[in-house]
């Protein structure tokens, strides 16, 4: 076991727990760690500083920013890919790998392609590997270069939710902005959320120094204990807002849960990143932001290295400095980009101890040691002009260089809410320059860094949001007056491009300054084309640490004025969001019948159909085609029972009734009898048929409506709508759910239901077809309707839901002697066929519409106006282009066409056949195809061409197919 | 999210809604040309702008009306269907049989 | 390593030279001005220039090259559509897709991946046999295959029986293919800037000089230009433009998402596509996964992202794949979708004389860049509509005489 | 009167919950309640109870409840004696302990009090007709409340938080007080929410499509797993209520 080499006194740490060791692995070597360590601290404390490869040049990365901000440091746990290891904690026995590497991560095969870097200039796969088709060939070879972490398809599910939050202000950050801004809003008795992405509030003030009234960490203290008092702030530590979307809808992870939190105003107290420098071998490990030393003392008590240069642009750096020499890291020089930095007590204290200050000086270069695996030293130059150092330079020893050299606003929030944001000269940063309705801004991301400045501004941005939200207080707090600490903090132009490269603007994508110097030569030289051309800021981390520097060059080649640039926007989601996370529990809602666990019970084969279930056939799935036939002949000569409660069912009840029934369906309904059904087709404003069913007339004011399956709940919206309009005297009430359905079917129909039922007339004259009745089956109140799909004598039987499997096991039992035998779907679907009856949205599609349908007869003339009437009457007054026919093969014993294969002619695709089926009623293959016109008359002949290309003969017959004069239905 | 104010059941997720389409006025469909029928039936003003438009909860079933803007997305009122629809709508038959 | 690179490498200062050309002055008339400098409109003046040596050609953006809904697509090629208009038009697109790489001497890294239609409901396993009959009539690889042959062919896929909507079959198409969207626009736009063409960035047309019923002119932000001809190729602000013309369009424009995982290692080869789930994925050459869903659920003119998109689309990728539960979105975006009522597109003469409309793409405007541009190029050479444009006329929907492609875009990728 | 639940003794023409089998596999005891077979309980009365205050789901669905619509159901359920503010999304408890819940201006859901005695509904059942006068009054129109939604009762001290996870709407006790109803997406189906508490336990009924009750039955059995929630009988909700 690998122990922390690294690791400083119990003074460092704060996030650390000595008493707790935990073992795990990096790259099968054993590592201990304590509880609260990240990985890279860990790692780093046993010295392993090399984390990962790089995403092009496979070139060895470290740590960067120590805050989760950036690429270098994705690693591989277990089966999770790209994990952030400098936020990751280590958990015991958690098996750690690096990333994008061919032989092991110190010496990589892959990473000889550096060496050819000048000839992977940007965009160089759009300058090559195509000629003579040769693309085929490249693109596996770099498809298989690219990529960073593996993901296998064992990877397993973990168990991931989701939960709704609600607050009247929502904070984001819990530095001294955030925390002063939710006292504040609390104060003015808004409830508050405060969202903190580390384990401890405080933000900078639990890792940066401040020499404020001696303490440095005790004022976040002091902050957070005030927050703690106060029972309407609710504080989410380890908590990630990931993005910010309309009306204020925040995403926050945490955990395995994501919270979607509902925030009447918003303050944004994100920070800022710090920036790093570009010079040549910038990417080495041991390379790091100030900030990044500075969290890996205070937060993991981890020694940064031994011996360090500091660059400096502003005063910041000097903290850094003297961080380090706190610890016993050696600082043997600090370059400071300025001219002449301001004497302030910390760059005194420096040189006081004895540290080298050179003023006006720029690192060019960083020493690589053997392998790029570690940083040996840094050459330092004096700075001539922007971008431009002097020839002589001196080199320093180090194994750390710390960059603090500006820093730019943590403003993706404030992007993804639309604020604008533009660049301030004298600061050198960009910043938000307006800011949407109900969101504010506070701190460092708003651009303000002096301290007192930025409580001033958050405590102010806190009551100005309750104030928002409705909350007014007594006192309004002052606004920030006088200097807010941005200047002098950001260097214009930190950028020293070397004439042998590896000064990368972007680690991501291993981007160096020639490569942006070239996208704006060749004529990208609009920041979104060179962006898409380079691909600058399009890597993991977003162009936190590029964006800036690729407008920097931008504006440097092309002249233009950076106050008139912008960077790219900055989309959601803030940090890497899971799949897992997203999806939550995946809610997929699905509806059963009354009958439902009769039917399983029953060994049915389920289909869906829209959300429900419903049986498909019974019997096992091997024995499909007997189970439908039985079924089927079970039908026609005995009797059968099949579950239609999934059926829509719609109560029309009013003075109106009639009329309204009269607007949407095709036929005419004033003058239907009570106690009758008649066929419903309704069509779209367009003229396509979108649904039918049955209309029973139960009261002069009652239509009971069916609807099609999937088609219901689509028809009552519509219903709705259209009476929003029209004001009709009329309710429209679902009853789909209330209503369990059986169509008891077949010659022995009527004496089984007699058995049940015994206050309705059964016999044909009192109760015919088509009729409707209302009465009681195995004394369940029932609505009962003779109705003919499958073409026999039959009864469909609606009653409560609630008593549908009551009736199903009376029926079953009441027919068990005649030999009852449920069916499902499918042999419904090849006896209503039988009929010659059509199933919307199988034999019709999208634009059928009634005449090609041969629906004609269900059009009323002389109707005022019913839905689509308009369109109908258009189409039919042009010429047909295809109509829906009966057919037999000429060959009865042929292969059967499946459902969707085309009828030719010549050439041409003239149709297609929706239904087809070997009919067990008739011994012969039966079907309804589209085709021409001029080929739909009875006895013409057209061609199908069926499944492995074959042509077979079909002849257009008469409809039904089966009981031509509907005796049997009408028995 | 947006919020989308029911006039029915109050403030809601708009996901709890379905988008009805822009409020179209229907010409009278047995008087008018062809072109004007098929005008109405396929055309869209398609506005970039406030617009009024359909929106149904769909929990209750409820429709209503909504101006919206198109381009910000901020919604400016919502009511009652009512409001635009106060009286019972009656169709006259055609002066002679079937469709011109 | 090709010769091109160590040119580039040996070369010294590259590049060899300029690809996009520096933005000029406007002259005061142009023979044909082309509103929009995205995809299809560059195409347009491409083979303008190329096919009928006409190059007094303005195209006009009023962002950045290629900035709309040609940088925001998820760049899926196929041509396994419904209609036999449709697949006839694809079919051509792909052909010259094909091609586009050598034609520029500029690699639009063009993949052929395989796409996968997947069926899980027996409604759906019937509209990808149609789909499949209708391909394979006209020539184009397209077969319905059924879960053994989707395992094999595709071995990521979940093929469960006890996933909610399990798979029951898919429609498949070799020739699916992926390409980089921008280098498409570019190729096109440095190739028609080579030949005199014009492109005018950050320039808006604000109005329409219509004189007599026919367009003689174009109101910019940078003033009056005078033309000949105009063209509109505007997806996503097609209303917004037809209406300077006087011009109504049967146009919905609905935004549509999508987004992008974290780079992984090459998993996944083939385009999946699920029109129950509402989902497209793909991986591409840098080992991003990029996923797609349906249209946003109601009419809006902006790229805004939203969360419900991401949370039905991850949630139903993951009852696809459900290995990648810790895999990572990195990345979302959106366009602006013209959605038709039969979900085809819009191209041709329009009630304004000289005024030729490219509109209506709905979610599928990439695949058909190459095509449309040639024939657009066609129309406003000769002043007719060549054939395979003519089911896609505005006309059709007076006439009652839509292209029914719905069928084929319950998730139109 | 517990009686075995596969068996068919009771079942005949009784209704059964729209979960009934799900109450078999928690194994519950069934009772025959005014003509409904319902889970008295799952085993154990009092650990039921002590379930209830903290995280409880019951099964109301086979007690009686109706509903009416359309114009002049709320003037005619009022000349029945129904007590029905003029605030939609409410519910009014009756005398009885009965509640009607107004869902719009004109349409009304009534359900039954725990007692489950039934009078109350059937009568109203019983009440409306179409009569014989022409034109006629006004007086709305019966729905099949008992068949079209199961009914859930939640309770205990986590049933807000549980809910969070669930529905996206604010339910929590000082923006959605006693009696305040909303009809919204539970796990993406459409339901009806109202807060009704049992004496200090805080409650909730939930009622949506009968047809979805075995799907959103475990969603909600997985939503309470962090509490420690479990089905409970209408016993404990009794109990809780002090009958």
């Amino acid at each position: 076991m690998i122990a922390g080499i690294n690791r400083l006194g119990t003074a460092y740490g704060r996030l650390i727990d000595r008493e707790t060791s935990i073992a795990f692995t990096f790259e099968e070597r054993e590592y201990s760690a304590f509880a609260g360590d990240c990985i890279a601290a860990a790692l780093a404390a046993a010295d392993q500083w090399v984390l990962s490869r790089s995403f092009k040049f496979r070139r060895p990365r470290g740590i960067l920013t120590m805050a989760g901000q950036d690429s270098n440091t994705l690693v591989q746990v277990g089966s999770e890919p790209n994990v952030l290891a400098d936020r990751r904690p280590v958990t015991p026995a958690l098996a750690v790998s690096a990333q994008n590497y061919d032989i092991s991560l110190a010496v990589d095969a892959g990473s000889a392609i550096g060496l050819f870097s000048r000839f992977l200039p940007v965009g160089f796969y759009y300058k090559a590997f195509y000629k003579y088709g040769s693309w085929k060939f490249w693109e596996p070879v770099i498809r298989n270069r690219a990529g960073l972490g593996r993901i296998g398809r064992d990877a397993p599910h973990g168990y991931f939710d989701k939960q709704y939050l609600f607050a009247d202000v929502a904070i984001v950050g819990g530095g001294p902005a955030g925390l002063s801004a939710a006292i504040a809003a609390a104060d003015s008795g808004a409830e508050v959320v405060l969202i903190e992405e580390w384990p401890i509030l405080g933000g900078s003030l639990t890792y940066s120094r401040f020499e404020r009234d001696g303490g440095r960490s005790v004022m976040g203290e002091e902050l957070a204990a005030e927050v703690a008092q106060r029972a309407n702030i609710r504080v989410m530590t380890d908590a990630t807002c990931s993005g910010l979307f309309a009306d204020n809808w925040l995403s926050v992870i945490k955990g395995r849960r994501l919270y979607k939190l509902r925030a009447k105003a918003v303050v944004v107290a994100s920070g800022s990143h710090e920036q790093p420098a570009v010079f040549r071998n910038n990417d080495l490990p041991g390379i790091m932001n100030g900030t990044a030393a500075q969290r890996l003392i205070r937060l993991y008590g981890v020694r940064p290295g031994r011996k360090a240069v500091v660059l400096a642009a502003n005063d910041d750096a000097y903290g850094v400095a003297l961080d380090l020499l706190e610890v016993g890291t050696a600082v043997e020089a600090v370059a400071d980009l300025r001219e002449n930095p301001e004497e302030t007590a910390r760059l005194r204290a420096v040189r006081g101890r004895g540290v080298r200050i050179l003023a006006g000086h720029a690192v060019v270069e960083a020493i690589p040691g053997a392998g790029k695996l570690a940083i040996i030293g840094a050459t330092v130059a004096r700075i001539l002009a922007e971008g431009e150092t002097e020839k002589a330079a001196a080199t320093f020893e180090c194994d750390l260089l710390c960059m603090s050299t500006g820093y730019g606003p943590a403003g993706a929030l404030l992007h993804h809410a639309g604020a604008s944001f533009g660049y301030d000269q004298a600061a050198n940063m960009f910043q938000p320059t307006a800011l949407p309705p109900h969101v504010f801004a506070a701190g460092s991301v708003n651009g303000t860094y002096r301290l007192d400045a930025v409580m001033i501004e958050g405590h102010r941005a806190g009551w100005a949001a309750a104030l928002d939200a409705g909350f007014a207080s007594e006192s309004e707090p002052p606004p920030v007056t006088g200097d807010r600490g941005a200047r002098g903090l950001t260097h214009g132009f930190p950028i020293f491009p070397h004439a042998r490269g590896s000064d990368f603007v972007d680690f991501d994508e291993d981007l160096q300054v020639k490569d942006l110097v070239a996208g704006v030569a060749e004529g990208y030289d609009d920041i979104e084309l060179l962006k898409r051309y380079s691909t600058v800021g399009m890597g993991p981390s977003q162009g936190r640490h590029s964006a800036v520097a690729a407008v920097r060059l931008l504006a440097r080649e092309t002249g233009f004025d950076l106050a008139g640039l912008s960077v790219t926007t900055q989309r959601p989601p803030t940090v890497p969001e899971k799949f897992g996370h997203l999806a939550g529990r995946i809610f997929e809602p699905e509806r059963h019948t009354a009958m439902h666990h009769r039917h399983l019970e029953l060994g049915a084969q389920m289909m869906l159909a829209g959300l429900w279930h419903r049986p498909a056939f019974y019997g096992a799935k091997a024995d499909r085609e007997l189970a439908i036939r039985e079924e089927v002949l079970a039908v026609r000569n005995n009797v059968g029972l099949i579950d239609v409660s999934t059926l829509g069912g719609l109560d029309i009840r009013g003075p109106d009734a009639a009329e309204f029934v009269n607007r949407l369906y095709t036929s005419a309904y004033a003058k239907q009898p009570v106690g009758r059904s008649r066929y419903v087709l309704m069509c779209d404003q367009t003229g396509a048929i979108i649904d039918d069913g049955v209309a029973c007339r139960l009261h002069e004011e009652h239509f009971y409506v069916t609807a099609t399956t999937s088609g219901v709940d689509g028809v009552y919206r519509m219903m709705l709508q259209s009476n929003a309009q029209w004001r009709l005297d009329v309710d429209v009430a679902n009853v789909t759910a209330a209503y369990a359905g059986v169509n008891l079917a077949g010659p022995g129909s009527r004496d089984v239901l007699a058995k049940l039922c015994h206050d309705v007339d059964l016999s044909a004259a009192a109760f015919p077809y088509m009729g409707t009745r209302l009465g009681t089956v195995a004394g369940i109140p029932a609505r009962l309707l003779r109705v003919g799909f499958v073409g026999e004598l039959g009864y469909e039987i609606h009653v409560p839901a609630s008593q549908g499997e009551a009736l199903w096991d009376a029926l079953m039992e009441a027919g068990a002697e005649a030999g009852i035998r449920p069916f499902g779907v499918e042999a419904q679907r090849v006896l209503r066929l039988e009929k010659g009856h059509i199933i919307i949205g199988q034999d019709t599609d999208g634009l059928t519409h009634p005449h090609e349908a041969g629906m004609a007869r269900a059009i009323a003339q002389n109707k005022p106006y019913f839905m689509g009437g308009r369109s109908i009457a258009i189409q039919a007054a042009r010429p047909l282009t295809r109509q829906l026919v009966g057919f037999a093969l000429a060959d009865p014993e042929g292969p059967v066409p499946q459902e969707c294969h085309l009828t030719i002619r010549g050439s041409d695709i003239v149709g297609r056949v929706t239904s087809a089926v070997r009919s067990p009623s008739l011994g012969k293959t039966i079907g309804l195809a589209y085709v021409a016109p001029d080929q739909a008359k009875l006895g013409s002949r057209f061609d199908i061409r069926i499944a492995g290309g074959a042509i077979v003969q079909a002849e257009v017959v008469p409809l039904p197919f089966y009981d031509p004069d509907n005796k049997r239905q009408e028995m | 999210m947006k919020i989308l104010n029911c006039p029915l059941n109050g403030p809601r997720n708009i996901s709890e809604f379905a988008w009805g389409g822009e409020v179209k006025a229907m010409p009278d469909p047995v008087r008018c040309s062809d072109r004007a029928w098929a005008d109405y039936v396929f055309l869209e003003a398609n506005t970039a702008g406030v617009v009024r438009e359909w929106w149904c909860h769909l929990a209750t079933s409820y429709w209503f009306i909504a101006e919206r803007n198109t381009v910000t997305d901020d919604v400016i009122r919502t009511y009652p269907a009512s409001e635009l629809f106060a009286e019972r709508i009656q169709f006259t038959a055609p002066d002679k049989p079937g469709p011109r | 390593m090709p010769f091109a690179l160590l040119k580039y490498g040996l070369g010294g200062k590259y590049p060899a030279r300029r690809h996009l050309p520096k933005a000029k002055d406007l002259k005061p008339a142009y023979d044909v001005i082309i509103i929009g400098a995205g995809g299809h409109g560059l195409a347009a003046a491409y083979y303008l220039a190329r096919d009928w040596g006409i190059t007094d050609v303005a195209v006009l953006d009023k962002g950045y090259l290629a900035g709309g809904n040609t940088a925001r697509n998820t760049a899926i090629i196929r041509s396994n559509y419904l209609t036999p208009e449709g697949v006839r038009f694809y079919e051509e697109s792909l052909a010259l897709f094909r091609n586009l790489s050598e034609e520029f001497d500029y690699n639009i890294l063009y993949s052929e991946r395989g796409h996968f239609t997947l069926a899980h409901t027996d409604a759906a396993l019937r509209t990808c046999r149609w789909r499949a009959e209708v391909n394979k009539h006209l020539g184009v690889d397209s077969e319905l295959i059924f879960p053994d042959e989707i395992a094999r062919l595709c071995p990521a896929l979940n093929l469960s029986e006890d996933m909610r909507y399990p798979i029951l079959g898919a429609l498949y198409h070799p020739p699916g293919a992926i390409a980089r969207h921008d280098a498409v626009a570019w190729g096109y736009a440095r190739y028609a800037a080579d030949q005199g063409v014009e492109i005018h960035c950050n320039t808006e047309a604000q109005g329409f000089v219509i004189e007599n019923g026919a367009v003689t002119g174009v109101e910019t932000n940078r003033g009056r230009i005078a033309c000949k001809r105009v063209l509109q190729a505007v997806a996503g602000s097609s209303s917004r433009v037809a209406k300077l013309a006087g011009l109504r369009l049967p146009i919905r424009t609905i935004p549509l998402q999508a987004c992008v995982s974290l780079p992984l290692k090459r998993f996944l080869d083939q385009i999946v596509v699920s029109g129950s789930l509402h989902v497209y994925v793909s991986q591409s050459d840098r080992g991003e996964l990029v996923m797609g869903g349906s249209t946003d659920p109601y009419g809006l003119y902006s790229t805004r992202s939203t969360l419900d998109f991401k949370e039905g689309l991850l949630g139903h990728m993951l009852e696809l794949f459900p290995f990648l539960a810790d895999v990572k979105l990195v990345r979302q975006w959106a366009g602006m979708a013209d959605m038709t009522p039969d979900f085809s597109p819009i191209m041709g003469v329009t009630p304004v004389q000289n005024y030729y409309i490219d509109s209506g793409w709905g979610t599928w405007g990439f695949k058909a860049t190459p095509v449309c541009g040639k024939r657009m190029a066609e129309m406003l050479a000769t002043g007719k509509t060549p054939d395979v444009l003519h089911p896609f006329r505005l006309e059709r929907f007076f006439e009652f005489d839509q292209v029914g492609e719905k069928g084929a875009a319950s998730v139109g990728h | 009167m517990a009686a075995d639940a596969g068996g068919t003794g009771l079942e005949g023409q009784t209704r059964l919950s729209f979960v009934h089998r799900k109450l078999v596999d928690r194994g519950a005891r069934f009772g025959l309640v005014n003509g409904g077979l319902i889970a008295v309980d799952f085993g154990d009365e009092a650990a039921d109870e002590e379930i209830a205050r903290q995280m409880g789901l019951a099964d109301l669905s086979p007690l009686a409840r109706t509903g009416f619509k359309g114009a002049g159901s709320v003037e005619w359920l009022a000349s029945q004696g129904v007590a029905i503010g003029a605030e939609s999304n409410r519910g009014y408890r009756q005398a009885g302990g009965e509640v009607a819940l107004r869902l719009t201006p004109s349409e009304v859901l009534l359900v039954d009090s725990l007692l489950a005695e039934g009078r109350f509904i059937a009568r109203l059942d019983g009440a409306w007709s179409w009569g014989e006068e022409k034109p006629r009054r006004p007086i709305g129109y019966p729905v099949p409340r008992a068949d079209s939604h199961f009914w859930f009762a939640l309770s205990g001290l986590h049933a807000v938080e549980m809910f969070s996870k669930i529905c996206g709407v604010d339910l929590r006790a000082h923006r959605f007080a006693e009696g305040a109803i909303a009809q919204t997406s539970v796990a993406r189906m459409s339901g009806i929410i109202l807060r009704h508490d049992f004496a200090e336990t805080p409650g909730f009924y939930l009622l949506a499509d009968s047809a979805s009750g075995d799907y959103l039955w475990e969603c909600l059995l997985d939503a309470m797993m962090e509490f420690g929630g479990r089905p409970v009988g209408l016993t404990a909700l009794q109990m809780l209520e002090g009958y």
